[in-house]
């Protein structure tokens, strides 16, 4: 696909590299998301190699209930986890279970739903009758059953995590990737690419799928948030990979542990900012793939 | 009445199952309240449908004379009538005890379930101020207190037991307290196997005979020392209180009956209940009263609300919105006690800030699983624990963890002191991880390269199964332990963790001990063979994880059955049973259960505290009437 | 045309909620925790004490809650049942009958997540709506993002901080239940209770609409943005329409329709979305009780609960399938 | 020798619905031959609803007929496979209506002539394909530096169709579908638009299907002309002699609604029932007889067949019968229509 460059340049153009940064110039929320997100990488990645997480993060490392100092810069918390580990720790396991769960979630919700969509007839039937019949059963049964049968209480891993929270993350998408694609497939230049020599997937993937990418970002994001989410919900309530210092693991230790109420501001602090990081990045990098994406908003500006 | 909800009801068939039970199918009858609830339903109007009232009991503690209906009048049940909206009275706040307890995600759903024979029962939020026992026993106090009984004396042999009934009793509606309703309960016991007590009863009971209205002789099976102890008396969540014979006998089954707020009952409260809230208002005609048997208390009502979430329950008790709530965290107690100074707890405003309970917490696995079957690997756990971290990390340096199965009460402390030196000989409570090596190469354990004990290829597997509610505290710290001693741990809070303790998968079980209170047999009893079912066949009971076998071990505690506490046999008994527990390490022993209760005393004095030990504080437990009776209004 | 849509449209709601319905009945089936025993552990755990026979007794209650039979015979009893209107006793709670549940936590929960579904609804769509509008001045297209940021917080966390500052430290809201306790006998239509209901129904309404509020923007701005420029657009700028009728006839009404179908789908899960929001504010609605039912596995419960949102669900999905010829004259029923 | 493009019988009918399904015919019965040897432009009439468009698409391989064949080179459309296929898919091509929607909004305009070159393997190397394009749009008058490089929505509707058609001429088509190509550009550039098909015809021999429901621009551009109503092909001819002598009441009726730039026609003269949509099912035979000035109690029973008045003209309508008698050629050479 051709990444759109400004209709009105002259036909000498300049250096592909002098282009991109003059368009990031003008997409600040790109930048300023993947900075945020490069920065949160960095932190776990520099974090790591600079801390032994494997016994850091974990308990008894630490006196317990210390306010941040020199020696732990983030504190500690009530059963002796080094904060500054656990931060580094849980953004990348928290990063890694969102990321996964987000990706299956998308790709499965895009394909099912481009599927029903652009093909229609029996395919869409089914399609709409299991999204639909799965979708009315209360999310938290689905999750707390397939967490409590399926998974392998010995071995809660971060993956397994992910994997259950995907179990639903891919509903949404595809209902309203659907939807989109029954408005969008009824377009001329649907007809066009095939009179073009498309096949059906090359329509679905170069015609279809670019004009959802706005929706797609934002969905993905949506997805990304919500498998966290999701994941903070089997941690609370004891599904999780109760060892593991993800954030939300981090969070419900401090509610546990009433550190509110009991104004250990640090425990608290650290990880909701973590996590308003993460979300911030995401928010700002779907915004700016918004315009990234999309030509038309790219003429307003 | 359900033509008026336009046909749509919501009743539930009566199961089938129950017609073949023997007892005589009446139609049911007390379907009243919760037909109207549920006909709400039908009505559309959302919000209005939930308050738009229906038929309810009056406050009036004396219920109207049952209008004629088609329904044949039930006598003491009044059958189905418009309930009029509910006006509670007045009662100024400082006549108000409200405490914070119980309830599932902030709302009680077994409100109205007042029978005490229905598995939804349960006492703790507050049905324990309308039933009433033979016998109370206070466990600071060291004290029997008989209530509806004046006296109970066995005979020589332990295998009579004559109680004399307390003239005057009289239930809600009435009649009095007899024989018969004492007899009526022990036999429905025996006959009835979906009732909890059923077990016990129908072993040790051979007959139950009312001579007259205020004698009951109990005929045992065999000498029964404990009987009047565990079973009619009210200590703690244990005991049985007497139903009403009248009623309970025009039951078409005794378990099938919410009961509702009008259940006729002899205690000294009357009753209304919501999702929200449960209200009990004082019975000015209560039988106690009249009497003269017990001086009416300050607490002219109490309010029972349901918790939502352990901090915001704090927050409600530092606001002063509510005189008591329950036990906390460590670190929680002791931020509420800093944030009013008006708060007290057992120990005043002193660490440990809590008593012990009842329940004091092991390490449990299945002995029979291997590799646990070993009692090296089961030593090699415990040697692996350092105690003194726990106590500084959980218990903000108070002194929590134990070598026994028992609560260190007062009446136990002279069993306890006879044998404490021989567990410390043996190393129960040490922490050593050479120690620990050494029984597990004892035990055939190599180290992985990752530093985990293998055997066979196989690693041991150590996932802790616990409640998060209760054992979050300590659980994470174990894991972390065992982890340093090779063990390969994980914490498993999750809503299946009793199922997997239930059917002996492997693993450790983090639970506690529903056993002795004034002698030691009870406790030892969890580990006698008659309850060691095979792995996947269930447990024979509460709290029976070990499913222990040992002929040696089952002649001792058959022994002890028969000797009443008090008995001087029991210690040398009681010496070789805890040699067998120690020397097998049948559970790790780890920590005493605490119970941190916030009182508060803006509204409310003479809570029972260590200087004033008249009873131990939890008003979850059947003793809250005594509670009750002897808290003051502040001045 | 539109009658015999109407009527396969209504034959396959029934498929779905049959479906669905049978899927609910057999899924807590897999699970291993039983809940006859469950509600003697809760005995247990909250008591310290158990029967001592406890196995002969959960085989007692297994009889008669009809547990014992194959798998297939409870089922077509249970749809039985159903078809009666009887939706069978709580496990956990017996002789209380899941009717009788529902029919106490349905307002509350109708109440509470239905207001704040729609209210959050239209603030998320509205902000959403003019993020996207190139109209806009920059502060207003920037607000998504810290929306966003705010649904990052978990909402039990958020309830958590809300309750500390606003209820305990500045003791301007209560702390959480739906009522004054004590003050009422139960809930009754009258013009104080409802107020009172209000006041203690605003911290929860809070944590919900702040923590969901922000993906309902950044949808809208999603689709918002895809209008944008479209040649209809421009063509009614040019035609000189009123801004405002731009603004709603052709840039919301066309970049809506995803968001209604969200919506509908919100409202089939405020039974589950308003779970930890319930159970924190002590908010005697269906989240709690569904919660409380699914950690015990109380079949009959979660079944009562399951068929409610499988209707909710289901009957949303149906009337946005509905309305979605009205909203997108692009989508037809037929295709020629 | 085989047709280019040969259609038997075909008729479709929708169906919808999978309890209850429900009918609608939108074209029966209708032959056509498009022979490669003689490129001609065939106008097909009729208003809309017609079955005009569902031609189209049957004719270009989106739509399966439900009754009768679509031949390509002698072969069913659908059981084309492998390098027919992409023979058929090259040579039938189509120019459609609207001038925006065949643009992908996401693409810059070159897009719609890469793909094509890039899937046909019509240029050897990028810059080979940049020449085609230039040159395909220099010959629809473009100027390629004014439009390569910009969205569709940079430019004018003229220049999008222009674009469209250069498209067409860039494949080489031995078929093109025009689907209405002028109905949504300016007046004046229609005739550019127009121009460049017969242009297409004339220079490289394709071809042209050109659907319409304007006669007027039907009679300027096509050689012949086939009118359709309620999907059935009511006549067919020469264009000159269809619209100078029209014959079915049904054709007669269109041409007489046309605006001719003659004084002394009286616009309307005839008169026309109001179309409600619902009499087309209500009877069984001529779908025309509610609305038809000169219905007969038969043409209410059985639907007429087609009568052959000469060479290239025929009509479907009962007046017809005896005149079609006197002609009897011993091999009926209709080019178009039979």
């Amino acid at each position: 696909m051709e990444l759109a460059l400004d209709p009105h340049a002259p036909v000498t153009q300049p250096s592909q590299l002098t282009l991109v940064l003059r368009y990031l110039r003008r997409n600040p929320s790109l930048v300023v998301g993947v900075l945020l997100l490069l920065f949160l990488v960095g932190f776990g990645a520099i974090g790591s190699l600079l801390i032994d997480t494997s016994t850091r993060a974990y308990p008894l490392a630490a006196p317990p209930v210390q306010p941040p100092s020199a020696q732990y810069p983030l504190g500690t918390d009530r059963d002796g986890r080094d904060l500054l580990a656990v931060m580094v720790r849980g953004v990348l396991l928290t990063g890694a279970v969102g990321l996964m769960a987000g990706t299956v979630g998308i790709v499965v919700g895009t394909v099912v739903g481009f599927l029903a969509g652009y093909f229609g007839g029996w395919v869409d039937a089914v399609i709409r009758w299991l999204t639909e019949v799965l979708m009315t059963i209360p999310p938290l049964v689905l999750q707390v059953i397939v967490a409590s049968t399926i998974v392998d209480k010995n071995k809660v891993t971060i993956f397994t995590m992910a994997g259950v929270a995907s179990v639903l993350a891919w509903m949404g998408t595809a209902r309203m990737v659907r939807a989109q694609v029954l408005s969008l497939r009824e377009r001329a230049f649907v007809s066009m690419a095939r009179l073009s020599g498309m096949g059906d997937l090359e329509i679905i993937f170069r015609e279809l799928m670019p004009n959802m990418l706005p929706y797609l970002a934002a969905s993905f994001v949506g997805a990304v948030m919500g498998a966290i989410g999701a994941s903070f919900g089997l941690e609370a309530l004891g599904l999780g990979p109760v060892r593991e210092p993800t954030i939300g693991m981090t969070i419900r230790w401090a509610v546990y542990h009433s550190a509110i109420f009991n104004q250990w501001w640090w425990w608290v602090l650290w990880p909701v900012l973590a996590l308003i990081l993460i979300f911030a990045s995401l928010a700002l990098i779907n915004r700016g793939l918004d315009e990234l994406a999309n030509p038309r908003v790219r003429r307003t500006e | 009445m359900k033509k008026e909800w336009g046909g749509l009801v919501f009743e539930p068939a009566p199961l089938t199952d129950l017609d073949k039970r023997g007892v005589e199918a009446v139609k049911p009858r007390f379907t009243r309240r919760q037909l109207l609830r549920a006909s709400a339903l039908a009505s559309l109007g959302a919000l209005a449908a939930a308050c738009g009232g229906g038929a309810s009991p009056e406050q009036s503690a004396q219920p109207e004379p049952a209008p004629t209906e088609a329904l044949e009048p039930i006598p003491g049940v009044p059958s189905e009538r418009p309930r009029a909206p509910i006006n509670l009275k007045e009662v100024p706040r400082n006549r108000t005890l409200i405490v914070n307890y119980g309830g599932a995600g902030g709302q009680f759903t077994n409100q109205g379930i007042t029978n005490p024979w229905a598995i939804g029962f349960n006492h703790q939020e507050g049905n324990a101020l309308l039933w009433e026992p033979l016998f109370y026993y206070s466990v600071f106090a060291n004290r029997e207190i008989p209530w509806l009984a004046e006296s109970g004396e066995y005979n020589e042999d332990y295998t009579e037991l004559t109680i004399k009934m307390r003239q005057g009793a009289e239930w809600s509606d009435g009649v009095p307290v007899t024989s018969a309703d004492v007899k009526y309960t022990l036999d429905t016991l025996i006959e009835n196997d979906a009732l909890s007590y059923h077990a016990q009863v129908a072993e040790a009971v051979k007959e139950v005979q009312a001579p007259d209205e205020r004698t009951v002789i109990i005929k045992f099976n065999k000498p029964s020392p404990r009987f009047k102890f565990e079973i009619l008396s009210l200590k703690f969540d244990t005991g049985i209180p007497i139903l009403p014979k009248h009623v309970m006998e025009q039951m078409y089954d005794v378990v099938a009956v919410p009961g509702d707020d009008d259940m006729v009952h002899s205690g000294m409260f009357n009753t209304v209940q919501t999702p929200q809230q449960k209200v009990f208002d004082l019975r000015e005609d209560w039988w106690g009263f009249k009497t003269g048997f017990q001086k009416k208390p300050d607490v002219e009502r109490v309010l029972v609300i349901p918790i939502s979430d352990m901090t915001t329950a704090a927050q409600r008790v530092v606001n002063n919105e509510v005189d008591a709530t329950i036990d906390m965290r460590p670190s929680l107690i002791r931020s509420v006690v800093e944030q009013n100074p008006k708060i007290i707890t057992h120990t005043g405003r002193q660490e440990p800030l809590g008593y012990v309970d009842w329940w004091p917490n092991s390490l449990w696995v299945n002995t029979q699983l291997p590799p646990y079957n070993n009692p090296d690997l089961r030593w090699a756990i415990s040697l692996a624990i350092d105690r003194d971290t726990i106590d500084r990390f959980a218990f903000n340096g108070v002194k929590l963890t134990t070598i026994f199965p028992y609560p260190e009460y007062e009446t136990l402390k002279p069993y306890l002191d006879r044998v404490r030196a021989r567990g410390e000989a043996l190393g129960v409570g040490r922490f050593s991880l050479e120690e620990s090596a050494v029984r597990m190469q004892r035990a055939g354990f190599t180290k992985d390269a990752e530093g985990f004990w293998v055997k066979d290829g196989q690693r041991v597997n150590a996932t802790i199964h616990g409640f998060e509610v209760i054992h979050a505290d300590i659980a994470p710290i174990l894991v972390e332990m065992l982890r340093r001693g090779g063990f390969e741990a994980s914490v498993n809070f999750g809503t299946d963790a009793f199922q997997r303790m239930v059917d002996g998968q492997p693993g450790l079980y983090l639970y506690g001990h529903g056993g002795s209170l004034i002698d030691p047999y009870a406790t030892l009893e969890l580990y006698h063979s008659r309850s060691s079912q095979p792995t996947q066949a269930g447990i024979g009971g509460s709290n029976r994880f070990s499913r222990y076998n040992n002929p040696e071990f089952d002649r001792l505690v058959d022994e002890m059955s028969v000797i009443p506490p008090g008995d001087a046999r029991l210690f040398a008994l009681f010496e070789k049973a805890m040699d067998i527990y120690w020397g097998e390490m049948i559970d790790v022993p780890l920590i005493q259960w605490l119970h941190r209760i916030p009182y508060n005393t803006t509204y409310w004095t003479n809570w029972p505290t260590q200087e004033n030990p008249y009873l131990n504080g939890a008003f979850w437990h059947y003793t809250f009437p005594l509670l009750v009776l002897n808290l003051r209004a502040a001045a | 045309m539109q009658l015999t849509y109407l009527i396969r449209r209504l034959a396959f709601l029934v498929f779905v909620v049959w479906s669905a319905i049978t899927l609910l009945f057999f899924l807590p089936r897999l699970s291993p925790i039983n809940p006859v025993r469950e509600r003697f552990a809760e005995l247990q755990r909250s008591t310290g004490w158990a029967p001592r026979d406890l196995e002969r007794l959960v085989k007692v209650y297994e009889v008669k809650f009809g547990l014992n039979k194959p798998l297939h015979e409870q089922y077509l009893e249970y749809m039985g049942s159903l078809l009666r209107g009887d939706l069978g006793y709580s496990i956990m709670r017996y002789p209380r009958t899941v009717g009788d549940l529902i029919a106490q936590a349905l307002p509350w929960t109708i109440g509470l997540l239905t207001v704040t579904t729609l209210l959050t609804f239209a603030i998320g769509t509205g902000i959403g709506a003019l993020a996207a509008w190139p109209r806009s001045p920059q502060w207003v297209k920037g607000m998504v993002t810290p929306l966003v940021v705010l649904a990052a917080i978990p909402p039990y966390l958020l309830g958590l901080l809300l309750i500390y500052f606003v209820a305990f430290r500045a003791k301007l809201l209560p702390m959480g239940g739906a009522y004054t306790l004590g003050r009422f006998a139960e809930p009754e239509l009258s013009m104080p209770f409802l107020l009172d209901v209000a006041r203690h129904a605003i911290l929860p309404a809070l944590s919900l609409i702040l923590s969901t509020v922000g993906f309902w923007a950044l949808g809208m701005r999603g689709m918002g943005v895809t209008v944008q420029g479209e040649d209809y657009v421009t063509f009614a700028e040019h035609k000189g329409l009123d801004l405002s009728r731009i603004f709603y006839a052709y840039y919301v009404r066309n970049a809506i329709l995803p968001q209604v179908t969200a919506l509908a789908l919100a409202f089939g899960s405020i039974v589950s979305s308003g779970i930890l929001v319930e159970y924190l504010y002590g908010f005697p609605g269906l989240g709690s009780l569904l919660n409380a039912a699914i950690l015990a596995n109380d079949f009959f419960v979660i079944y009562g609960i399951g068929l409610i949102t499988i209707l909710a669900v289901a009957v949303s999905m149906m009337v946005v399938d509905l309305l979605y010829p009205l909203l997108d004259p692009r989508i037809r029923y037929t295709r020629a | 020798m085989t047709p280019l493009l040969e259609l038997r019988a075909v008729g479709k009918v929708y169906t919808r619905g999978v309890f209850a399904r429900e009918r609608v015919v939108a074209l029966k019965g209708v032959d056509l031959v498009i022979d490669e040897s003689r490129p001609r432009i065939i106008a097909v009439a009729g208003e809309s609803g017609s079955g005009k468009s569902t031609l189209g698409l049957l004719v270009l391989g989106f739509l399966q007929p439900t009754e009768g064949a679509v031949l390509y080179r002698g072969k069913r459309v659908d059981a084309l496979r492998g390098a027919e296929y992409w023979r058929f898919r090259r040579e039938v091509q189509a120019v459609f209506q609207d001038p925006f929607a065949v643009f992908n909004p996401f693409y810059k305009v070159d897009h719609l002539l890469q793909v094509p070159i890039e899937k046909f393997k019509l240029a050897p190397s990028r810059q080979a394909a940049r020449l085609m394009m230039e040159d395909a749009l220099r010959a629809v008058g473009l100027r390629p530096e004014e439009v390569l490089g910009r969205f569709p929505h940079q430019l004018s509707g003229g220049q999008r169709q222009r674009i469209a058609v250069a498209r067409a001429l860039l494949l080489k088509p031995r078929l093109l579908v025009a689907d209405e190509p002028v109905s949504m550009v300016d007046a004046s550039l229609r005739a550019t638009i127009l121009e460049s098909l017969r242009h297409m015809r004339d220079a490289h021999g394709v071809s042209i299907l050109y659907i319409t429901h304007d006669l007027t621009t039907a009679y300027h551009v096509a050689d012949e002309i086939l009118v359709l109503y309620a999907g059935r092909v009511v006549e067919s001819g020469e264009v000159e002699a269809v619209i100078r002598a029209p014959k079915h009441p049904y054709t007669q009726l269109l041409i007489d609604s046309i605006p001719w730039p003659d004084v002394s026609r009286v616009w309307g003269a005839a008169p026309m029932t109001k179309r409600d949509g619902t009499e087309a099912r209500a009877n069984t035979g001529c779908r025309f007889a509610p609305r038809c000035p000169a219905v007969m109690p038969r043409c209410w029973q059985v639907p007429p067949p087609t009568y052959h008045l000469g060479l290239r003209r025929a009509v479907a309508c009962y007046l017809y019968e005896q005149e079609a008698e006197k002609f009897n050629p011993a091999e009926p050479q209709c080019m178009a229509a039979r």
